[in-house]
This record gives C-alpha cells, structure tokens and sequence, in this order.
C-alpha cells in the first residue's frame, strides 16, 4: 500500500486529537469540555503540527507538494475540480449555519473569588483585618484537641442544619437544592476551593454572602444568604473549622512576618 | 566626529534637541508640583487624563526598558570581541549602541511629555510624590545627565577608542549600564511605592521608627508605648504619614524599601535584557528579509540568533523573577494578591499565559529552524516531536482557566456541572503551572542544548557515561518538579508558595546548571563535522522573530496594565484615593485595546528610529565580516 | 476565672438536666401505651372475680366536632359523623376507655369464638377502639361502595405497619398474614389514607383482661383470679395512668367496682 | 461469603471433622459481622447521623427541616423495597438505597463520597437499630418479576383503565398529578405531611423511575407512608370482566340482564376473595389453590400494565433547564396573539425552569412542593403573551384567614425582571431575590383574582411595591387536574419607565416565585429560580441568503488566485 502522504498523516492526526479531546476525556473518562477549550487546545495542536512540518524546509516542501499538485498538476484536474467546487460550498454552508444560528443567552461571568475588604466585620463589629482576623478556635488543634473537637461538632451542627441544603450531604456542592440554583453552589472537596483561601475570607463569604459581594465582583448572582442574620459569630468560625476538618483541605494561612 | 557626514550632524543635533527638550521638562518637576497642590485634577483633552499618562508612560516605558537592557548586552558582547579578537562581535555592539542612541532621545522625549502630562493632569498626587521622593528626583536627574553624557562617549567614541583604549571603552560601556540601572532603579521607587507604599517595621529607620511610633500612640491614646512596641518587628507598617498633618514620617529610604521595590527591580532588570535582546532580533529578522546580498543576510541572521539568544537568557528566569514579585505583594497585602491572581485580574495571566506560551513555542521554533543551517544537527531532528509535544502539552495547562464561566456557555456548564471542569480544572491551580512551566524552561533548554552541540562530536572519552549522566538528571529533574508539582495540590497553600515552588525553580535551576557544566566539560575539545551556514535561515524563522517582539511588547504592556490596576482605587495605595473621573479600573479588554494603541505607536515610532539609522548608512557600504566555520555558542560560552 | 467557673457550671447543670429531660422523654414515650406482663399463662380459672366500673370525665366537655368531609360524599356524608377522640355520653361518661390488668400473670384464655371485625361503614371505622389478641385474626370489613385503605401503623416491637386497600369490591378481607401481631403492643393507630378522617386504635394484647368502655363508660373484666393487681386505664386523649395506677385486690368470687375520673392530658 | 464456600467445600471432604468447622465457620461470620458492623458505625457517625440520628431514630441535627423526614431507623419501616408488603427490605435494597439516594428527598446519592464496602458496612450497621432484622429467621420475600409485560401502546391503554379502577385517583388525581381528593389529608406514620407523588414528574419518584420500580411500588407498597399494597379491586375476574363489571357499575339503571349480570360478577369475586384470604391463612384446598395462582397471575399482569401506564405519563428524562441553547424564546407571529385555549400554543416547545425552596430570608420554604414552571411565548408587532405552567397539587383560593398565624394561604405566581436589561454579560443584573440596589420588574398573580396582574417594582424580597401606574396586562387563567395554567399579554413597549420594554433580539432575564398555599407558602415563604433568560427570537434576517453564496465566490477567487500565485512561482 501506498504510504500516507505526510498532509493525510498530519489531517489525520489533527482529527484524532479532536476526537481524543472531545469524546475521550470529554466524555469517556470526565465530563465535556467547552468548546472554547477545545478550541484553544485544537489551536494549540495545530500550531504543534506546524512547528513540525515547517522547521525543515525539506519536510515542509513535502507537506505542501499535495496542496501544489492540487492547485496546478496537470493530472489532477479531476481532484481540483472537486475541491473547486467542495471548498466554496463548505464556506456557503458554513457561513449560512453561522448566520441562521439562533444566538444563545450570555452565559454568567461571575468573578469567582472576589475581593474582600479590608477589614473582617461581623455585622457592624470590625474583627480585624482581612489579613489579620484569625478564627478563634483555630489554635485548640494545637492546645486542646478536646475543646477542637468540640467546637467542629458544633460546626457540623450548623452545617448540617443550614448548608447542607446547597452545599450537599458530602460537601461537594451537591445538595438538593443546588440542581435550580445558577451558579452553582461552592464544592469544598474541590481542592482548588479551601487551601487557596483564609478563614477570614471564607468568614467574609459566609457572614456577608451573595448580597454582600463588593462591585468589584460584579456581576454577582449569589443565592448564598446574609448567614450573619442567622449566625453567631462563633459559629461561622465553628463551621468552618468543620469544613477544614470534613475535606482535610486546611485553608490558607500566612507564614510568619506577615 | 570630524568624520560624521552633515546628515549624521544634523541627526545628531536633532537627538540633543530632543534629550534638552524632554530634560528642561523633566527639571520643572518640583517647581511646578510646588504650585499646583489647589487644583487636584485636570482633565486632558480629547483621551482624558488616564488615557494620556498611560500611553506616555507605556510608551516611555518600552523605549526605557529598550535603553536599558542593550547596552547590558552590548557591553559584554564587545569584551568577548575584544577578548576574542573578532571584529564581528565588535560591530554588532556598535550596531546595537546606534540603535539604542536613536531609542534614547525618544527616551528622553517621551519622559518629559509623562511628566508634563502627570504634572498636568495630576498635580496633587504628583506634589505629595515629590514631597515623599524630593531628593530622589534630583538625584534621577544626575543620573540622567550621566547617563546622557557616557551614551554619547560610548557611542561616538567607539571608532576612536578602538585599540589602545578599549579597556577605557568598555569602562565607559560598564558605567553606562550602572547609570542606567540607576536610574531604573530610582523611578522604580516612585511607582512601587505608589502600589506598596509598606515595608516591615523591623526595616524602617529610626527615624521613621520613631515617628511612626508616636503618630500610632495619638492615634490610640489608650495603648502604652510597650503595648505597641510588642510584636510589632513583623508588622506591616502601611501608614507612614501622619493623615492630619500629612507630613512624611519617615526618611526617603523608608519610602523607596517599599515591599515590591526590590522584586520590580529584578523583573524588569531581566525583563529589559529580554525585551531588548528581542526587538534587536526583530531589528535583525527585518534586515535579514529586506537583504539583498548573501553577506548581508549572513550578517543579520547571525545578529538576530544572537538577539533572541539574549532574549531566551532573559526569559527563562523571568517566570521566577515574577513569581517573587507576586509573593511580595501578597506580603504586603493579601487582598491585592487575590485581586491579582483570583478576581480582578485572573484573566489577564490567561492572556499572559498564552502569550508566554507564544514566546516559548516561538522561541524553540527558532532554534530548531536554526539547526537547520548545521551541518549535522539532523541527529537531533528525531527528539524534536517528542519535545513540540511535551511543550504544547505544558503549554496547554498552563493557559488552561481554572474557571471556564466566562468562556463557556450556560449549557456547558450545566454539562461541565459547574464553572470548573472537573479534572481540567485541576489545571488551573497554581502548582500544575508552576510545574509545567518548570518543564518548559526545561524542555527550553534541551532545545538549546542540542542547538549548542550541533555539528559537534566531543572527544572526551567518557562521553557515553556523560550522556547518561546529563539524560538522567534531566529525567530525575522533570520527575522531581512533577512530583512537587503533584504533593501541591495536597498541601496548605502557604507550604507550596514558601516551599515547595521555591524547590521546584531550584530543582530546574540546578539541572540547567550542572548539565552546562558537564556539557561544557564534555564538548571542550570538540572536533567540528558541521559548518554553520549563516544567512541559510527560513523567511519562516524570521517572521518568528518579529512575532516574539511583538508579544514581548505586549506582554510588557499587559503586566504594566497588572501592575497599576493592582491599586484599584487609590493613587498610593491605602494612601491617597483616586477621586478623579477615572477612578476605576478599566476592563480588560479596554486594556487590551489601549496596549494594542501603544505597540502600534511603539513600533511606528521604532522602525522610525531604525530608519534613521537606515539613513545614514546607506551611503557607505558595510563590510561583513565572513562567517567561518564556528558556532556561536563557542563564542558566548 | 470566675467566668469560666460559671461558664463549667453552667454546663454541668445544663447536662444534669437534659439528662433528665432525656429520660423524662423515654418515659414520656412509654407513658402512651399500654403496659403488659412479661409472660402470661392461659389456663381454667376457678371462681374468678369480677372488676366493673364506670369511667368518667373530668372537665368541660367540648363541643361535638363535625368531621368535614371533603370527597365520597355520597357514601361518606350519609351520616353525620363526629370526632371520636373523646367521645362523652350523658353524666359525662367516657366512651373508647380502655381499662385492663397490667400485671397479670396467670388467668383466663382467649374467648375463642368473639369476632373479631373490623367495620369500615359509612367511612368510618367501628369500632373506634378494638383489643386484638396477639397472633389472631382481625376481620376488617367494607360496608361502603367505597374504596377504603386498612392503615394499621407499625411499631417498634416488630408489629410490622400494614397498609392494604380494600376496593370496593371486597366486603371482607382477612388480616392473616400481616394482622398477626407478634408482640404485644399499642394502642396503634388505624387509618383509611383516601378518607383522611378515618381513625380508629386497636390494641395487640396477650391476655384477656382488657375490657373497652361502651357508650355508659361501663367496662366488666371477669373471671379474674383473685390476687392483688394493678389496674390501668388508656384514653386517646386522657392518656394512660401507668405512673400511679389503681392497686385493686380481687376477691375469690368477689365483686369490686372501681370507677375513674380521666382528664385530658396536658399537652406539652 | 468466601469463608462459608470454603467451610461447604470442607464439610464434604472432611467427613471428621465436620462439627468444629461448623463452628469455626459461624463464630468466623459473627466475627466478620461483628467488624462490618463497628466500620459501619463509624461511617455512619461521620456521614449519615446529622440527618438520621446517631441512634437511628431520624432525628439528627438536620432533620428538622426535611421532609420527608430522614427515615427512623427503629421501626424497621422502610418505604422502598423488593420485597412484599410487609416485610423488610433485603440488604441489596438499602445497598441500592444508600448508592442511589433518593430523588427529590435529601437523600443524596452516596456512590461517589462512599466506597461499596462502606455502603456495606453501613448497611450492616444500620440493621442493628431494629430488632426484627435478628429475629427474622426466613429471607424477606422478594417480588417476583415474572411475567413482565412489554412497554405497549396496549398495555398503556389497559393500565389507564386500570387506574381507575384500582382507585389511583385517590390520591395521585385523574391524570396523576398527585392531586386527588384525599392527597390534602395524607400523612405518614410519624405524623408527617406527605404528598402522593405527581406521576408526571418521575425524576422525584424515591425509589427509581424504570418499570420494574413501578412495580415494586405498586406491589409492595410503600412501608410507612399511605401508599398501600394493592389489591385487585376485581380480583377473580379477568381483565374484559372487570372492564365490564366496571361499566355495569358505572351505569345507573340496569336491564334485568344486566342486573343479572352484575351479581354474578359480584359472587365471583366475593367467592375469589374469600379464597384469597383462604390462602393467605394458609389454609385452602388444591383446587382453591390454583385458582388463586391464577388470578394473582391476572393480577401481577394488571400491576405491569398499570406500571406501565404509569411510566407513560412521565417524559422520558427531566426536562433540561431553559438554559443556553434551551433558553425561552418567544416566536414571531403576524396579527392577533392566541388566547390561553387555543390550539397554536401546543406547536411550541416548552421551557422549563426548575425552582427550589427560598431559604435565605425568613419566613424560608425548606419543603418545596412545586418542581418547575414551564413557559412558552409568543409574540407580534406590538405584543408579547406567555402561557405559565405549573403543577400544584391542590388549588388554594382562599382569602379566610389562618386562626394560627392571621395569613392567608392562597396560590401565587410572580414573574420577575429587571427593570432594565443589562447590557452586556459583564453589566450585574439586580439581585435574583426580587432586586436589591437594582430594582426588578414583576407580574404579581394570585389565586383568588385569577384574571388580574398587579405590576410590581421591587428593590428587595421585603421591598415591594405596587406600581401607581398600571399598564393594561391581559390575563387569563385556569386550573385542571392539579396544574396552573397562566396566561398573560403585554405590549412590548408601555412608556413607564417603570416596566421593562421589550425589543426582539435581546436577552432578557427572567426569573420565578410561586407559592402553593397548601404549603403553607406565604411572604417570602415560596419557591423560586434564579435568573434565566428569554428572548423574542428575532425573525430570520435574509442575510442568511445573501452572504453564504458570497462567501462561497470569494473562497473559489481565492482558490483561483492561489493556483496562478503558486504557477508564477513554479515558472519563476
């Protein structure tokens, strides 16, 4: 058989990474990517393919030789007839899909870690600086593991009789009610959420919730409540102890000097 | 300068012109600051007052970091000429010093306009500026004059001090480059204040010890002097002014130490060497594409390898340089660091992110187009698509969102379950790009490493057993980041920005640096099979070049677009409020807008310059040296 | 200091007496059912004595609650009908009490031939009190054109809840199976879920001292062999007087009255 | 289970020493029992006590709220099992019950945070909060699924007729909606309200929505609740029988034939009952025997065409929310816009917008009764008409108010926009909770005025007004068989500056509360969405027809001027 010219291999690889992005990972081993992604990553192939193929001249020329002979080889007008015809009704029919689609609503760009203000408040009482406010309870772990635990059995409590609803059983996001809720509930299990943040910020988050957001976090969508209405002080830091305590995720902590 | 034509001396009237015009501007600073505390604002006409100050200071910005960062290298291009005995390398520094004496006029020019316009249009902000840094303003503007002064020795007494005097010469060239990052220095205060207008208590003078101690204790009558003094060595002193009286506290000093002085320092240092290295490649690709003789083309292909070899130099430890920069002023304030890299300003390191991804991609292109002209070289041809597709992959996480809410529709989110991918949103953490971008850098090396032995074959008997050990620590190198890289995702994020990133930039350094070493080693007595054939470029390769330049340019616009907005609000950050109508931060794509404005204005305003220098040579015909049988890299070794 | 100290003090009252409440509430649980021994041996007795009595009600009466009935008029609306938790005659006598021995140990079997129907007529269950005998057979009847559901509630001693529809169709059906009670217990609720008002109670019992009190608030428990035993009352609404019941002493032959006065329990 | 074969393996072989390994074996399992059960006690402290108490009575710290109430472990009632009524569930019951969570309950799928050996141990421990686990000697019996009858038009039309005739109507309503007469009453053993399930809505069906669990259900009831154990109404009969005894009975007056008729039918299965109890008491001869196999056969085949039916009322999976390419979009037409019957409004395509309890201003809803509201629109020159739909289990008009609380309790429905559009995606919306700093638009419906909207403007949930100027809103409204039908005309512009006004083209946000009185909704007590959007679907612009083909000319110039580029090079 004939070898594959080095335009097919290249065509053909191109295809199979799409294929690969988006039934494989988007779909056999996690869930589908948007199609801005993959547009980015298939960008990202086809600048790979081009580096390949153009850094030697020989192999670019060989690359190119097909494209040639389409466009002049006097053997190949069938071929070029074909394409002559085939290229401008791919760009009509693509144009007209582009044109006649209908155009979707625009999604929500939400800021996802919003600034915090300076200083930490608990409703009008100032708790120190964003930087600065510790939780309470947070160095029992270290002095008195009974009083921590105490203090995470209360958190859990509050939890599970006022989180758990949004944020799931597991604390994955995934209560019954977060299915309605756009966006969706925070997932502490996700490592990305507790470890990159202080208490205080999640005690901001909390205290203040979806009401609270700063303008800079514009435009924000939150159905997290004002929790400060709901609850103490003690146990905003209470539940958060537990969160840090449920996931083994710590929260960020600032080293010494700061 | 007897010799110099007429147009050369009109030209060079026309630079004086312009460096006295941006100078008389510059010395009216305090004069004028002094008089204009009343009025806070003024509007600018037409652009608006931001929109004015940020072109002029992008603008003068970039002919700065250009100034700056070639003269470093010309310097020590010209001491491996004199050492080496090769006229070549001679005259490209002197090629490169002509092209930076067009660039220092407009320098000049556009700082002055910058701070006529600041002076305009800020007069409160810039008077309590000046009243902070009176004394380093004057002591710029002798730095500035020594700066001019040693440019013009340097640069026209290059034919004259051939010989005899180029010890001298290179004194000249080295004294350039202390009074110009001096200088850089210097103006960096004034800016870095303005967003960290902090340091620790434990830094501060006495004075300002003193002073911030009683301010504090009329502030809080009802703490004691010990009380305040506890603890107080790690503090982060914010305020140095005392808000009634609004006088300074402190000496210029404390001011100037500001938390991110230092890192900006650093960055741009490097930052300059590699801005520079790469406009001087483009420069040199854009000559190369308009050569009409074989010689010519040589020479410009030989100039441009060597301008974006200096511009790799400057790129690999940029990432680190950054990444100190960022950790300070989480230091300083841990708010403005989320805004960095969580809230306001999160997208724009995914722009960074693929623009850095352009330049590391572009950058191996090059060289890889580059092993074409070696006789050779084709043995390491075969390792090429493994290291496009270990790159493109670290490439592809590193630009990865961590969340895909604003690029991804509602429908896809719903399907994603959320505004995170479940497991490409691992990508998004900061130790997967720590760790990929280690890999780059890497990968970066190999390329270069290769490049190096092209067409070379050591004698060094123990070359098989070298081989291994160089292959080995490479693959314990990746291994070792990968796994840091890996434990990050699981520690506490303080362990994994003061440890383990620390670790895995020295496991990267380490490998960069022993494999040199052995490979220095290994190819000492190396027999040459290859010749490089200079001038046997692609066009392809050279439009690389242009690209690299301009994502430099831009990038540097973007992180200067970072680096102010950082302050939100404030003119000094926790300091002095903006009150003036611009007093937001512009949207990012109203950023990307503005910095797409400043590159065309900056490279209109550059091929200007290089046109200039086009002028006057077109009369005499260069002598090009010929190109014999050596690499370059022998050369820079 | 001395807050802390406060603070534990505190505390260890606040322990002290949720325990208390703690075991107040396991009572409290107890408090509503009957009471019965642990074992009981069924066998001939021989000049037994009899307890009678009258139950009565303490308190105002309040009014007759008409039921609304809101569906199956036709059939269910026939007849008036009224709530029957407390269910007071002429002298204020109380109807649906249930008064029984508590601790006896030994006495009199089952009276094999008693039939025991449950009747679902004109959407309504009578009786409204029933003494089933644990492991017998409850006969539930539908008399309506109607179709009812047969809701006995389970409870914690394995008297698994039951819940069979009786369409229309079926004028009898048998609670074998799932009627059986395995253990003593209850009263437990009855329910028809379609007809929301339906309610009766019936009472797993295991031996036959359990008398209902009819519409003269007169129950009759007989044959009892003489001794000393504990006599308790349940009203669904009047509660049980398991912590001080009536000490009663039976006579050979004899003949005792003991009547009560019940209030309605004070809800918590 | 390993232990056991290899014990069996033993026994055969080692004819010795069979006693002691008998032994070893069972004293082997109570061991392994033993530490299943402390691991799953250990598991369930960390995961499952909150809601169902760490002895297992339901009564966790979270339970206060839920409902239906975590399940009471004591009793030994479980509501979703294999097995007859009135037996236990098997362990592959709460097995699947733990993996699987149950819809529309706060049981959450355990799947993923659990491992199967975790959801084994916890099952184990789980049995030791009721005696009756230990005490029944003999396996639950498992509901047989033989005889399964196919998914059929025919079984369809045979299962309709059978709702009837079992009576589901009495509780699930005439069409399934969970709103029969007696759904307002029904309550579970523990006092519990609780609401017959809306067939149309499977996705909130606990234990499962595929046939086989219909049937399970169906045959087996579900313990605890009101749901009962079926019998067959016209047990005896075969199917045509009952068809026609249930038309006899239907009918007022009867001929003497039919009479006749009639009592035969009657005798029949009066006689087939009584050898059903016959049986059930284990008594009964060979020949009543058989007779009853046969008719349970008849019976079992009747539950599959109910199961049947029951699975036709539902769509196949839960409608998508309006979100992205789902989002609603209102169609253009020429002239008059339809009124709430007519015909045209079954041409569109449903949007569908999910809602869930308000919990975040007191008073809170944290028992939903209404799952989704489903909207369609049209639109012309002028106007603009959307027909809401709702499901609601009871219709509530009543404006007497509650001697407890002083409120009144009545159906509502608000539908809520911003008063001005947002710009772009980066322009913040108002609150979603009716406004905060940015003030919302609303429709404000109401049972007892179901012919009225009330103009809102609202800068908070507490925070609304009555808009002074009220633009002329055409409303219609009916309620059917457990659902809302709401049907509402605006013009597109109404010159308030108040009022949102509508341009096609652009997206709008929009956003739900409804109230069930029977809920005990009221104020801020309700279900709601958070911002979806909508727009009037601009008409096709002929553009469409005019680039494509210019495009498709310049490429093949392209083409062209590519092939004599690359021949002048050629040449060169």
């Amino acid at each position: 058989m004939k070898k594959p010219s080095l335009f097919t291999i290249c065509f053909v690889i191109f295809i199979l990474c799409w294929v690969f992005l988006r039934f494989f990972i988007g779909g056999v081993i996690s869930k589908p990517i948007p199609n801005s992604v993959i547009l980015m990553y298939m960008a990202l192939v086809f600048i790979a393919i081009l580096v390949h193929i153009s850094v030697e001249d020989t192999r670019f020329r060989e690359f190119l030789r097909p494209i040639h002979e389409t466009l002049v080889d006097e053997n190949r007008s069938t071929r070029r007839l074909v394409f002559a015809v085939l290229i401008p009704l791919l760009m009509c029919g693509f144009t007209y899909t582009n044109i006649a689609k209908k155009a979707n609503p625009p999604g929500d760009p939400r800021t996802v870690h919003p600034t915090p203000p300076d200083n930490l408040m608990y409703k009008d009482i100032v708790l120190g600086t964003m930087d600065k406010a510790e939780n309470p309870f947070r160095h029992y772990e270290k002095d008195n593991p009974e009083a921590y635990k105490s203090h995470i059995e209360n958190g859990r409590t509050v939890y599970y009789q006022n989180c758990f609803y949004c944020h799931g059983d597991h604390l994955d996001g995934k209560g019954h009610f977060a299915d309605a809720l756009n966006p969706l509930p925070a997932n502490f299990q996700d490592p990305g959420v507790l470890p990159n943040f202080s208490e205080s910020f999640f005690f901001w988050r909390i205290s203040k919730g979806g009401p609270g957001m700063p303008a800079s976090g514009t435009p924000w969508n939150s159905a997290m409540p004002i929790w400060e209405d709901y609850l103490t002080q003690d146990e905003i830091w209470e539940v958060i102890l537990f969160l840090s305590d449920y996931t083994g995720y710590k929260p960020r902590t600032f080293g010494e000097g700061h | 300068m007897c010799r110099c034509s007429s147009q050369t001396k009109k030209r060079i009237f026309l630079i004086i012109g312009f460096v006295l015009l941006g100078f008389v501007l510059f010395s009216i600073v305090p004069a004028f600051a002094q008089d204009m505390t009343d009025a806070e604002y003024r509007p600018f006409p037409m652009i608006g007052s931001r929109n004015a100050a940020w072109i002029a200071a992008q603008l003068h910005l970039l002919f700065g970091a250009f100034i700056l960062g070639v003269p470093m290298f010309a310097v020590i291009i010209e001491f491996i000429g004199w050492k080496t005995k090769e006229e070549r390398y001679d005259r490209m520094a002197q090629e490169f010093i002509k092209l930076c004496m067009g660039a220092f006029s407009t320098t000049a020019l556009l700082g002055g306009v910058l701070v006529f316009i600041l002076l305009w249009c800020y007069p409160k902000v810039m008077s309590k500026l000046s009243g902070i840094f009176g004394p380093t303003m004057i002591f710029y503007v002798v730095l500035f004059f020594g700066e001019t002064f040693t440019l013009y020795l340097y640069s026209y007494g290059w034919d004259k001090m051939q010989g005899r005097h180029k010890g001298w010469h290179l004194f000249l060239g080295v004294l350039l480059n202390v009074w110009g990052t001096a200088i850089m220095f210097v103006s960096n205060t004034w800016l870095t204040y303005q967003t960290s207008p902090a340091t620790q208590y434990g830094k501060l003078s006495e004075k300002a010890k003193e002073g911030w101690l009683e301010y504090t204790l009329s502030q809080n009558p009802e703490l004691t002097r010990a009380e305040v003094l506890k603890d107080v060595t790690d503090a982060t002193v914010t305020n140095l002014h005392n808000e009634t009286t609004g006088e300074f506290l402190g000496t210029v000093w404390d001011a100037v130490n500001n938390f991110t002085w230092m890192p900006v320092n650093i960055h741009r240092l490097i930052g300059n060497i590699a801005f520079g290295g790469s406009i001087v490649a483009a420069y040199a690709a854009f000559r190369f594409l308009v050569a009409k003789t074989k010689e010519e083309k040589a020479h410009y292909d030989w100039m441009g390898y060597n301008g974006n070899f200096i511009a790799l130099c400057g790129l690999i430890p940029l990432p680190f340089a950054g990444y100190w920069l960022g950790r300070e002023i989480y230091m300083f304030n841990n708010t403005m660091g989320v805004n960095m890299m969580g809230a306001l300003f999160s997208w724009l390191f995914i722009i960074q992110a693929v623009m850095i991804g352009i330049l590391f991609i572009g950058a191996n292109y090059y060289l890889w187009s580059g092993m074409g002209r070696i006789e050779g070289a084709e043995k390491y041809a075969r390792y090429r698509p493994i290291m496009i597709a270990i790159i493109v992959i670290c490439v592809g996480i590193w630009m990865t969102p961590r969340t895909l809410s604003s690029i991804s529709t509602a429908s896809e989110q719903s399907a994603m379950g959320g505004s995170n991918h479940p497991h490409l949103g691992w990508f998004g953490l900061m130790t997967a790009k720590n760790t990929v971008v280690n890999i780059v850098i890497l990968t970066t090396f190999l390329s270069f490493l290769f490049y190096r032995r092209s067409g070379k074959h050591p004698t060094a008997n123990w070359k098989n057993l070298g081989n291994i050990v160089i292959s080995s620590i490479f693959f314990l190198g990746v291994v070792v980041i990968v796994v840091i890289g890996i434990v990050g995702f699981a520690v506490e994020s303080d362990v994994r920005v003061n440890v383990l990133t620390p670790w895995q930039v020295l496991v990267a350094l380490a490998v960069m640096v022993v494999v040199t070493i052995i490979d220095i080693f290994m190819y000492r007595k190396a027999t040459t099979s290859g010749t490089i054939k200079w001038g046997g470029m692609t066009d392809r390769s050279q439009y690389v070049l242009i690209l690299l330049a301009i994502t430099f340019t831009s990038l540097m616009g973007l992180m200067g677009y970072a680096r102010s907005g950082l302050r939100e609000g404030w003119h000094i950050f926790g300091v002095m409020k903006d009150t003036s109508v611009d007093a937001y931060t512009p949207s990012l794509s109203s950023a990307v807008n503005m910095v797409s404005i400043i590159m065309v204005i900056f490279f209109a305003l550059v091929g200007f310059i290089f046109w200039l220098g086009l002028w006057g040579e077109k009369k005499k015909q260069k002598a090009v040296p010929t190109m014999e049988t050596e690499t370059l890299a022998e050369g820079n070794d | 200091m001395k807050t802390k100290m406060f603070a534990y003090l505190a505390l260890l009252i606040a322990c002290g007496f949720s325990l208390i409440v703690l075991a107040d509430n396991h009572e409290e649980e107890d408090m509503n059912k009957l009471v019965f021994p642990k074992a009981y041996t069924a066998g001939s007795v021989a000049n037994g004595g009899k307890i009678s009595g009258v139950v009565k009600f303490d308190g105002e009466v309040p009014e007759k609650k008409k039921l609304v009935i809101n569906k199956d008029q036709a059939v269910c609306d026939a007849v008036p009908k009224f709530d029957e938790s407390l269910v007071v005659g002429d002298g204020n006598v109380l109807k649906n009490t249930i008064v029984y021995l508590m601790d006896i140990t030994k006495g009199k079997d089952f009276d094999k031939d008693a039939k025991l129907e449950l009747d679902q007529k004109d959407c309504r269950f009578d009786p409204h009190v029933q003494i089933v005998p644990v492991g017998a057979v409850l006969t539930v009847l539908n008399s309506d054109k109607a179709t009812h559901n047969v809701h006995i509630f389970g409870t914690k001693k394995n008297n698994t809840s039951v819940n069979k529809q009786q369409p229309k169709t079926r004028k009898k059906m048998r609670l074998s199976r799932e009627g059986v009670a395995k253990a003593p217990e209850g009263p437990v609720e009855v329910k028809c879920d379609i007809h929301g008002w339906m309610k009766a109670w019936i009472a797993y019992v295991p031996h036959p001292y359990f008398a209902v009190t009819n519409e003269k608030g007169e129950f009759t428990l007989e044959n009892v062999p003489p001794g000393t035993y504990k006599l308790g009352y349940w009203h669904e609404v009047c509660g049980t007087n398991n912590k001080e019941p009536v000490a009663v002493k039976v006579e050979a032959g004899g003949e005792l009255k003991q009547d009560f006065t019940l209030k309605i329990k004070e809800s918590k | 289970m390993k232990i056991r074969n290899y014990t069996l393996l033993l026994v055969i072989l080692g004819m010795f020493s069979v006693v002691p390994f008998i032994f070893a074996q069972d004293t082997a399992d109570d061991a392994e029992e033993a530490q299943k059960v402390a691991a799953g006690k250990e598991v369930y402290e960390k995961s499952c006590a909150h809601c169902h108490g760490t002895e297992g009575r339901g009564d966790g710290s979270a339970a206060e709220n839920l409902l239906p109430q975590p399940r009471d472990f004591t009793r030994g009632l479980y509501k979703i099992r294999s097995t007859e009524s009135g037996q236990l569930p098997t362990d592959q019951d709460m097995f699947d019950i733990i993996t699987e969570g149950m819809p529309g309950t706060s049981m959450p799928e355990w799947e993923t945070a659990l491992d199967a050996k975790e959801r084994w141990q916890v099952v184990a421990y789980i049995k030791t909060f009721y005696e009756g686990f230990k005490e029944s000697e003999t396996p639950p019996k498992e509901i047989s699924l033989k005889g399964k009858i196919p998914y059929s038009k025919e079984s369809i039309e045979i299962g309709k007729e059978l709702y009837t005739q079992f009576a589901c109507y009495e509780c699930h309503g005439d069409v399934g909606r969970g709103d029969g007469t007696s759904a307002p009453t029904l309550t579970d053993e523990w006092d519990y309200k609780s609401w017959p399930a809306n067939l149309h809505q499977n996705w909130n069906y606990r234990g499962g929505n595929d046939i086989d669990d219909i049937y399970k259900r169906f045959v087996g009831g579900i313990a605890g609740s009101a749901m009962p154990m079926f019998e067959d109404p016209a047990f005896g009969l075969s199917i045509e029988e009952a068809k026609r005894y249930t038309q006899l009975d239907n009918k007022g007056e009867m001929t003497a034939a039919e009479e006749e008729e009639y009592t035969q039918l009657e005798d029949k299965m009066a006689n087939a009952f009584e050898i059903l109890d016959l049986i059930n008491a284990g008594e009964g001869d060979e020949e009543q025997r058989k007779f009853y196999e046969e008719s349970m056969k008849t019976f079992y085949e009747k539950s599959w065409h109910l199961a049947n039916y029951v699975k036709s009322l539902s769509p196949e999976k839960r409608p998508e929310a309006a979100i992205g390419k789902n989002a609603l979009r209102s169609q253009y037409v020429e002239g008059e816009l339809p009124p709430m019957d007519d015909a045209a409004w079954d041409t569109l395509k449903e949007s569908y917008f999910p809602l869930v309890g308000q919990i975040i201003v007191e008073p809170r809803q944290f028992n939903p009764t209404i799952d989704s509201v489903s909207v369609k629109s049209f639109y012309n020159d002028t106007e603009v008409a959307f027909l809401f739909i709702w499901d609601d289990r009871t219709h509530n008009t009543s404006e007497e108010e509650n001697e407890d609380t002083g409120k009144t309790y009545e159906d509502a429905m608000a539908i809520q926009f911003p008063v001005k559009i947002p710009k772009g995606p980066t322009s913040p919306k108002p609150y979603f909770l009716w406004g905060g700093k940015l003030a919302v638009y609303l429709w404000q419906w109401q049972a007892s005025a179901p012919q009225e909207i009330t103009e809102l403007t609202a800068k908070g949930i507490n925070n609304a007004t009555v808009q002074d100027v009220q633009t002329d809103i055409q409303t219609d409204s009916e309620y059917t068989n457990g659902q809302y039908r709401l049907w509402v005309k605006r013009p597109l512009e109404t010159g308030d500056n108040k009022d949102l006004q509508l341009k096609p083209g652009v997206f709008v946000p929009i956003a739900f509360s409804v109230w069930d009185g029977a809920n005990g909704d009221v104020e801020t007590k309700r279900v709601i969405s958070s911002w979806y959007s909508f727009v009037l679907e601009p008409v096709p612009s002929v553009k469409r027809f005019i680039y494509p083909p210019i495009v498709a000319l310049l490429s093949l110039g392209l083409l062209i001027g590519l092939r004599g580029f690359v021949q002048r090079r050629n040449t060169e």
